[in-house]
C-alpha cells in the first residue's frame, strides 16, 4: 500500500510545485512589467543608471584614491626633479 | 609500556575501518577536483577538508557529545545513563551493556530524559566534536545558508532580467528538474532499488535548483542524513554544467536557432533595481510565507546592494561575512560525510538522479525557449533557456559560449544572466513549496 | 485538489490580518525614509526589511520554537503539553484546548517545567524562526550593541574634548532630556493615557541619548517588549536632528550668542588621547560598575585606536565586525515590531516622548552653554551645546551650520565634536544609573 | 495608591540620575584636566601628534603602496618610452 | 537619600577589594607592556583590557547567571534554589543561608539538578555577565583558539621547511622544554611547594610549546582555572623571546658555530606546497587523532593559502576572521584574570616554570642542531635551533640578529623559518598526545 | 603516595611525549623528503613557482589595478597639460 501513496505524493507536488512556481513567476512579470511602466512613466529619468553607477563605484574607494594621487603625485614630482639633473 | 600500547591502540591506523578508508579517498578526489579542475572550489575544498576530519577514527569530529559518550561508555557513565533510562544492565560484558544503551537512546521518545542524558554527558567531561560544532551552528541553525544566500543576493545584478522579465519563464520551467527528480525517486523507492520517504525525494529533487544555499538549506530541514551527498552533488554537477549542458543544448536546437541574434538589452534604471526586491518580498509575503528565509535574506541582499545608501553593509555581505560563512558551511557539509551516512547505494541513487535532474532542467528550458520563441514578436534564442537552472553564472557562461559556437558574432551572455538569476528565484520558490508541503 | 486549497490556506493573501498589513506599510515607509531620504540608512534600512519578514504571515519568523507549536497547536503536542503542565484537556475542539493550553503557559512560574515544554516542542519538529535566532544571539545575549559600541569608540576621536573638558558639562547637562522624559513617562501613566511601569519608563526615556546601541541595550534590558519602538523612535528621531534642532537653538539664543567666536583648539598629544579611554574605564571601575558593559566596550575601541599597536583589529572593529552586527542587529530590531507589540497606545506614547527627549535635551545642552558662558573666561558659543545629545556627528554638524548662518567665518564643527562625544559617555552613563537602579 | 509611587520613582530617578550624571562627568573633568597637565608637564612633545598620525596613516597600506609604486613607475616608464618615440 | 546610600554601596569604590585592586594593577602594567613595549599587543591588549572588566566589583562581568545568583542571592531565590537542591534552610541570618547554599551546589554531582539551577536562575532575572559568555563562546567550545590557528596555517609559508625538511627535527628537540616543565611541575607538587595534578601540571607545560592558540585550547581542556595565567605566560615570554634567547644561545655556542654559513635554500614548487598540508594531516589521521581539530585547522589554513583556488577565503582567514576572533578571545582569557583564579602562589609557579620551559626549549633546539652538524654533510649554524621553539616569527628574528652579530654577512632569517614552522606543528603533536594522555 | 604516582606519570609523558614527538616528525621529514622527490620526479617544473607566486599576488588585485592605472593616465595627462603650458 505504501508505494502508490508515495508516488501519488511524489505526482501531487510535482503538479503543485510546477503550478505554482508558473503561477508566483508568471506574477512576478506582471508585477515587474508593471513597476518599471509606471516607473518610466512617472519618473522618466534617460541619463539616471550612468551616474548612479558611477556614483557606486568610487563611494567607497575615495580615501584609497586621495593615497593613490598622493603617490601618484610624489611619483611625479621625483620624476621631474630626476629629469632635471 | 602499557601507555605505548594504549597510543598505539588509539592511533588512526589501529581503527580506521575500510569504509573511513574510502571516505577520506574520497575525499581525496574532491580536494582534487576543487584545487586541479577548480571544480566550486569556495565549497568543495572545505567540504572536502572537513569530510577527512569526520572520517578520521577515534576522533569523533563530527559526533555530538552524547554520542560521544555513548561510542567510548564507560562503566561509570553506562551506570548513569542506565539510572536515566530506567534499564537495568545485567550483562557483565561491557560492550553489551554499551549496545543496550545505544538501542535505548535510539528508541527513546520522551525529550527531557534525552536532555537529561545530554547534561550527564556534558558532565562526565565528554564535549561536542569541533565540525560537530560547526554543523549546529551553521546549519542545523538554518543560518549559513540564509546569510550565504544574502550575499549572493549583494552580488546580484537583475538588470537584465528586469530588461527583459519574460526571461522569468525560463527560470520557471527549468524547476522542472527539480519535480521529476522528485518523482524519479519515489519511482526508485517504488520498484524497491532504494529506499526515500517523500522528504527524502524532495530534499533530492532540489539538486536540480542547481543553487547551493537553497540545496543546503532545504535538506537541512526535510532530510538533514542525507545533507552530505546532496551538497556534494549540487556543487559538483553545478561545476559540470559545461560538460552537462552542450550536448542537451544542441540536441534540442537547430543551427539556426542557435544562431538567433537577440535585440539589445534597455537600460535599466536605478529605481527599478530597488524596487525589485521589494516587489518580490511582496509577493512572497502574499503567495508563499514558507520561502520567507530564503527569499527574504536574498532580497535583503540585494536591497543592501541596490539601494546604495548601506555600501558599507554590502560590501561586508560581499566578503567577510560570506566567506566567513562559507568556511564553516563547508566544514559542517564535511561533516556529514562520515562513512555510515554516505556510503550506501542512497548515496549512488543520489548521485544518478541529481544529474538527471540537471538534465531535465536544462531540457525544459531550452524547450520552454523554444516554445516562448512560437508566440512572442521578439526573438529569443533558446540557448539562453538553459541558462534557468541556476549555476549562475557557469550556465549562463555556457549559453554564450555555445551561441557563439553557432554565431561568431552572437553574445548571449548578458541575455542568459535573466534567466540564470530567474532560475534562483525559481528555485527558491520551489524550496518553498516543498518546506510547506512537507516540512 | 485538497492540497491547492492548502497552499491557499496557508498562502499570506488568505492569512494576512490588518494589523499585519498596516505594519508593512509602516515598514516600507522606513525603508522609504532610509533609503530615498537617507534616515540612518545602515540601521532604518536592516530594521525596517525584518519588520516586514517578522509580520509575514504564518512564517512565524519572530516566533521561538515553543510560541510556533502553541500557535499552530497539533492534537498529539496539545496532548505532550497538557500531560507536562499538568493539565486535562477536556474541550473536543482544538482551538478550545489551544486557547488553553496557551494560558496555562502564560501563567507559567516553573522554569524547569517551561524548559521541558521547549524540549517537546523541539522533539515535535518545531525549530526557532529565523528573526528570533538573530534576535537571541545578538540582543537577548546583550551582545551586539555591546560589539556596535566598541566600533564606535574605535571610530571616535577624544580630541577636541581632550582639548576643551568642560565641554563634558555640555554632555552632562543634555542628558536632562532622558530624566525629563521618564517623569513625562511615568506622568502620562499617572493621568492613565498609557500604562508604562518604571522600568519601561526608564527605557523610553533613553531615546532622549540619542544614542542607539545605549537604547537597544538598555530596552533590551529594562522593557524588550518595547524595543522595536523605541530603537525606531531613537534612530528616527536621530536622522531628524537637522530638523528638529534648529528651531530650538535659535530660540534660546541671540544673534549675537551665536555669532560667538571660539578660540582655536590645542593640540592634543597621543599620550593623553591613550590615556583617556583608560582614565574613563578607571571612573566606572570606581564609582558606576553597572556601565561597565557599555563603557568598557566603547573604551576598548577607543584604546584599540589611540594605543596604534593594534591596527588589524582597530580596522576590523570599524568595518566587518561593526557591519556584520548592524545587519543582524537591524533584522533582530525588526524582528520586535509584530503587529501585537507595535501597534498599540504604548508605541505613540513612545513616539511622542522621545521627540520630547530631543527637544529638552537640545534645549538643557544650550542653555548649559549659556549658563558657562557666565563663569568662564574663555568664550562658549552656546551652539554647541544642543551636540551634547550625542548623535554623532550629526548634531555637531547641525550646531556648525546653524552658526554658520549668524557668522560665515564662525566653523563650530570641531568645537562642537567634544560636548558631541561627552554625549555619549554621558547617556552611558546614564543607562548605568538606570540598569543599576531598576535592574 | 500605585501612581504617586510611580511618579515618586520618577523623581528619585530624575534627581539621582542628573546628579550623578553631573558627578561623574566632573569627575571625569578633573581626571582629565589634571592627566593632561601632567603627561604635558612630564613628557612635554610639542611635535609628537603629527608624525603620530603620519604613522598611523602608514601603518597598513604599506603593501599596497609597494604595488601603486610599482605600477606608478610602469606608468611613468611608459611614459617617457612612449615621449622618446 | 536612601537611594544615594543605595548608588553608594554599590559603586566599585565601597566594594574593592585588595586582590580586586592588585589584579588591576597588573591588567594595567599588562596594557603598558603591550602599547608602550609592543609586547604581543594583539593579544595582551584585548587580555588586559578585559582582566580589569572581569575584576570590576559588582559588576559580575566574568560570573555565570548561577553564579551571580549565589553571590548576590535574594531570600526568593534562595527558597527555589533550597527546594530544588532538597535542603532546608534553617537559618534566620541571609548570610548563612547563602553559604549553606553556595556550598551545596558546589558539592552537588546530578547535573539534572544542576541545569534546574540555571534555569531557575535565568526565569529569576540573572543573566550572564558579558565576558562569561564571551568564554562560553570562544573558549569553552573550543572554537577560537582553532580558528585563529588556521588563520595563522593561512599566513604561514612552509618554503624553508620544505626546502631543508630536516629542521623538523629541530622542531621536534625544543619541545623537550615543554615536558621537562611538566616534570618540573609534578617535581614541585611533589616537594608540597604547590599542588598541581597531571593534568595542571601538562597544561603548564605547553607554554614551553611558544604557541598561543595550543596554549590556550590545551589549558581550556586540560586545565581551565589556569588559562589565564597560562596565556599571559605564554603570550609574555613569546614577547620576550628576544631577551630570554640570546644568551642562551651564546653559552651554548662558540663564535666559529655561529658563523657557519648555510647553503642557500633551493626553490620550492607550489605542488610540494599544496600536498604539504594534506601530508601533515594524513599523518595525524594515521597516528594521532587527538592532535585532529588543532593540526586540522593550521593545515586547512595552509591549503587555503596555497591552493590558490581560494583566496577569498584565505584572505578572509587572515583578516577579518582572525581579527575579530583575537579580540573576544583576548577578552574571554583576560575573564580568567580575576583575583581569586590569579592571586595565588599558583600562578607564581606557573610564571617560573613558563620561563624555564622557554630556556629549556632554546637549549634543547640548539644543542640538537649541533648534533645534527656531526652527522650532517651540509652545514646547520647551530643558531636556528632556538627557533624549534616556535614564537613565530620571533624566534627566527632573533636566531638571525645572533647570526648577523658574529658574521654580518650570515643572513639566517629564512633558514630559521624552517625550525620556526616547525616548532608550531611540533608543540600541536605534543599537545594531541597531552590530550590524548589525559583528556 | 600520590606523590611518587604524579612524578611516575610525569616520567610517563615525558617519555611517550619526546618519543612521540620525534617519531611524529621523522615521519613527516620522510614522507616530505619522498613526497617533493616525486613531485619534482614526475612534475619536473623548473620555472612555475615564479609564475605561480606572480599569479597569487595578481589574482585579487586587479580591479584595485585597473583603478590605480586609470588614476595614474589622469595624473600623467594633468602632468604632459601643465608641461605644456
Ligand atoms: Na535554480
Ligand atoms: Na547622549
Ligand atoms: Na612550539
Amino acid at each position: 500500500m505504501q508505494e502508490p501513496d508515495l508516488i501519488t505524493e511524489g505526482l501531487n507536488l510535482l503538479i503543485l510545485g510546477m503550478g505554482f512556481v508558473f503561477v508566483f513567476l508568471t506574477l512576478l512579470v506582471v508585477a515587474t512589467t508593471l513597476m518599471s511602466k509606471s516607473i518610466n512613466h512617472f519618473f522618466p529619468e534617460a541619463e539616471e543608471p550612468a551616474p548612479a553607477k558611477a556614483g557606486k563605484a568610487a563611494a567607497l574607494p575615495t580615501e584609497q584614491n586621495s593615497e593613490v594621487i598622493a603617490a601618484i603625485s610624489a611619483a611625479i614630482h621625483l620624476h621631474r626633479h630626476r629629469n632635471k639633473n | 609500556m602499557d601507555k605505548v600500547l594504549l597510543l598505539w591502540e588509539g592511533s588512526g591506523l589501529y581503527n580506521l575501518t575500510l569504509p573511513q578508508f574510502i571516505m577520506i579517498a574520497i575525499c581525496l578526489v574532491l580536494l582534487y577536483l576543487a584545487i586541479a579542475k577548480k571544480f566550486e572550489p569556495l565549497l568543495l575544498l572545505p567540504i572536502g577538508f572537513g569530510g577527512i576530519l569526520a572520517n578520521i577514527p577515534e576522533a569523533g569530529l563530527a559526533l555530538s557529545a552524547l554520542d560521544q559518550a555513548i561510542s567510548v561508555l564507560n562503566p561509570e557513565t553506562a551506570r548513569l545513563f542506565a539510572q536515566e533510562l530506567g534499564i537495568t544492565l545485567q550483562s557483565a560484558a561491557e560492550e553489551e551493556n554499551r549496545l543496550a544503551i545505544k538501542a535505548a537512546v535510539k528508541g527513546l521518545e520522551d525529550p527531557v530524559i534525552y536532555k537529561n542524558l545530554k547534561a550527564i554527558a556534558a558532565a562526565q567531561g565528554y564535549t561536542d566534536g569541533m565540525l560537530y560544532t560547526f554543523y549546529k551552528v551553521t546549519i542545523a541553525s538554518g543560518a549559513a545558508p540564509l546569510i550565504i544566500f544574502m550575499g549572493v543576493g549583494a552580488m546580484t545584478d537583475f538588470g537584465p532580467l528586469l530588461a527583459n522579465p519574460r526571461t522569468l519563464f525560463l527560470g520557471a520551467a527549468a524547476q522542472f528538474g527539480i519535480f521529476a527528480t522528485v518523482l524519479g525517486a519515489v519511482g526508485l523507492s517504488a520498484l524497491g532499488v532504494v529506499d526515500f520517504n517523500i522528504n527524502q525525494a524532495a530534499a533530492i529533487g532540489i539538486i536540480g535548483g542547481a543553487d547551493g544555499p537553497t540545496a543546503i538549506y532545504v535538506s537541512s530541514i526535510l532530510a538533514p542524513e542525507l545533507l552530505g551527498a546532496i551538497a556534494v552533488a549540487a556543487y559538483s554537477y553545478m561545476a559540470l554544467v559545461p560538460l552537462i549542458q552542450p550536448p542537451i543544448m544542441r540536441a534540442l536546437t537547430s543551427k539556426e536557432e542557435r544562431s538567433i541574434q537577440m535585440s539589445q538589452l534597455r537600460p535599466v534604471s536605478k529605481k527599478e533595481k530597488i524596487i525589485f526586491p521589494i516587489a518580490v518580498l511582496g509577493l512572497v509575503v502574499l503567495f508563499l510565507p514558507s520561502a520567507a528565509p530564503l527569499l527574504g535574506m536574498f532580497c535583503l541582499g540585494n536591497l543592501m546592494r541596490e539601494s546604495g545608501v548601506v555600501e558599507r553593509l554590502s560590501d561586508t555581505a560581499q566578503n567577510a561575512l560570506i566567506n566567513t560563512v562559507t568556511i564553516f558551511l563547508g566544514l559542517s557539509v564535511g561533516s556529514k560525510l562520515v562513512a555510515d551516512l554516505f556510503l550506501t547505494v542512497e548515496t549512488l541513487g543520489i548521485l544518478s538522479l541529481g544529474i538527471v535532474a540537471f538534465g531535465i532542467g536544462t531540457a525544459c528550458g531550452v524547450l520552454m525557449a523554444k516554445l516562448m520563441n512560437r508566440f512572442s514578436k521578439m526573438p529569443i534564442n533558446p540557448l539562453i533557456g538553459s541558462a534557468g537552472v541556476s549555476a549562475v553564472p557557469m550556465a549562463a557562461r555556457v549559453s554564450n559560449k555555445v551561441g557563439l559556437e553557432s554565431n561568431p558574432q552572437n553574445f548571449l551572455l548578458m541575455h542568459a544572466m535573466g534567466p540564470n538569476v530567474a532560475g534562483v528565484i525559481g528555485s527558491a520558490v520551489a524550496a518553498g513549496i516543498m518546506i510547506m508541503y512537507l516540512g
